[in-house]
């Protein structure tokens, strides 16, 4: 894994869409250089997506006791694959929440499902203080 | 994100601009409980670019209550990325989805 | 200034889309929530294409004796004005070059004066081992 | 980005696609290296999406090589960031630009 790029942002809300932009951008430059057979679009669109739930997720439940909090988002390359990571300093959490029961009309609980249903490989470490959410999807298979 | 109201066969269309996500979401959740939003409606997401699941989670509560409420709700013109969002979650099942204005006003 | 983001990515010339899409995001972003008056397609283009122009001279002009080198981009805000800034570790430059000679049909030498078009201050500091080029933008007059 | 080739009028149209900047126009170069690219040409530049020195330094290349060769080089359907690009520079005075291909091939 070789990491193309570490971005280290405000932990506000309104920098999910710099995130999530971010995300597509990388995904999408990687795609275009692997010669991606699928849509590129799409795959653009599936780290957009991802980042976007997990950034907003790192602010929405951030420690209110720390000041000054950051967000590092990073992205990492292997010949076949593409690897997001966002990482916090929020308390652990179970990335395998209940799904939400779609006929219940719920209003919360898509976003861990949403990146589990996007990506191939989803894992969380816990590294220190920090939560470390890292979200895999492969080009082609090796 | 922006939101417009118009009126198609006497139906409220509600056209709805840029990006639905935990930033904007607010504006539209303020939007939709300050004015009176009873009786039929059509959610126009032409201009919408992106959606996430916060912009998702108010759509499914608006339809909740218009559910409770026996009045219709319709979605209408929304590009693959954010019909995406809709299928992934099963949203879509929620809703009567058009592919244009006039087809979900019944034209 | 507040810090919005800081991101370091590898100094590979595919690496600029990336770089210059954050500066557009980044941008864009800034100038909606500030409801700028003018053109944020346009402000957004600004620190596009000057983030482009600056990421690519420090991935071109780079030190082939340094491995793995890196390009850092962040983005500061003031109440009316955004401020890019790239860093790299080359060998420190003139940020006032002789301006290209269009009659002349030059092929090269427009990045900085590209940068020096678009932006209202540019300045460029040498921190150890490292260039500093900032460039800053008004959305309003103080 | 993509290069794709057409003609009109039997003028040669060069359709260029996507992002023309440092990391691409190394493609474009070497198209316009290896090809023989005599004769008048138009530079459909509608699917550009995004233009940096890099691009406009080859752009300004094959200007003077056609000045020089007495061939005609037009520019067309750029969009208003690949504008500003040429305005800036000034470099918009070494080529004609048109708005369309028709016009740029003198229908
Ligand atoms: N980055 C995070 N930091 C702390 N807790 C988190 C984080 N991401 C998710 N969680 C926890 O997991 C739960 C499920 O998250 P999610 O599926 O995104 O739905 P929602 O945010 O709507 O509850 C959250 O309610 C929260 O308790
Ligand atoms: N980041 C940088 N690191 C080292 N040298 C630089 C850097 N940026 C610019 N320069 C120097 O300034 C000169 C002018 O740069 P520029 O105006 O972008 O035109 P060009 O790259 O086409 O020469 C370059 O040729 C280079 O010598």
């Amino acid at each position: 894994m070789t990491q193309i790029l570490s971005a280290t942002l405000k932990a506000e809300l309104r920098n999910s869409r710099i995130a999530a932009n971010i995300a597509r951008s990388t995904a999408e430059v990687f795609a275009e250089e692997r010669n991606f057979s699928g849509n590129v679009q799409e795959f653009g669109h599936t780290f957009e997506l991802a980042v976007s739930e997990a950034f907003t997720n790192s602010v929405n439940y951030r420690d209110p006791s720390i000041k000054d909090i950051t967000v590092t988002i990073g992205f990492e390359e292997e010949s076949n694959a593409l690897t997001a990571s966002v990482t916090d300093r929020n308390a652990p959490f179970n990335i395998h929440p209940p799904e939400p029961e779609i006929t219940e009309y719920p209003e919360g609980g898509f976003g861990l499902f949403i990146i589990w249903k996007l990506m191939d490989e989803v894992s969380c470490s816990r590294e220190g203080q920090r939560n470390v959410l890292s979200m895999k999807k492969f080009i082609s298979r090796p | 994100m922006n939101i417009a109201e118009s009126t198609i066969n006497g139906i409220k269309v509600l056209s709805l601009e840029g990006v639905l996500n935990a930033a904007s979401s607010p504006k539209f959740k303020a939007y939709l409980e300050t004015a009176d939003h009873s009786g039929p409606m059509i959610i126009n997401l032409e201009q919408v670019e992106f959606i996430d699941s916060s912009g998702l989670g108010l759509l499914v509560r608006l339809a909740r209550q218009k559910k409770s409420a026996n009045e219709a709700l319709k979605l209408a013109k929304m590009n693959d990325r954010v019909k995406r969002v809709f299928e992934i979650t099963q949203a879509h099942s929620l809703f009567d989805i058009y592919d244009d204005i006039q087809a979900a006003a019944g034209n």
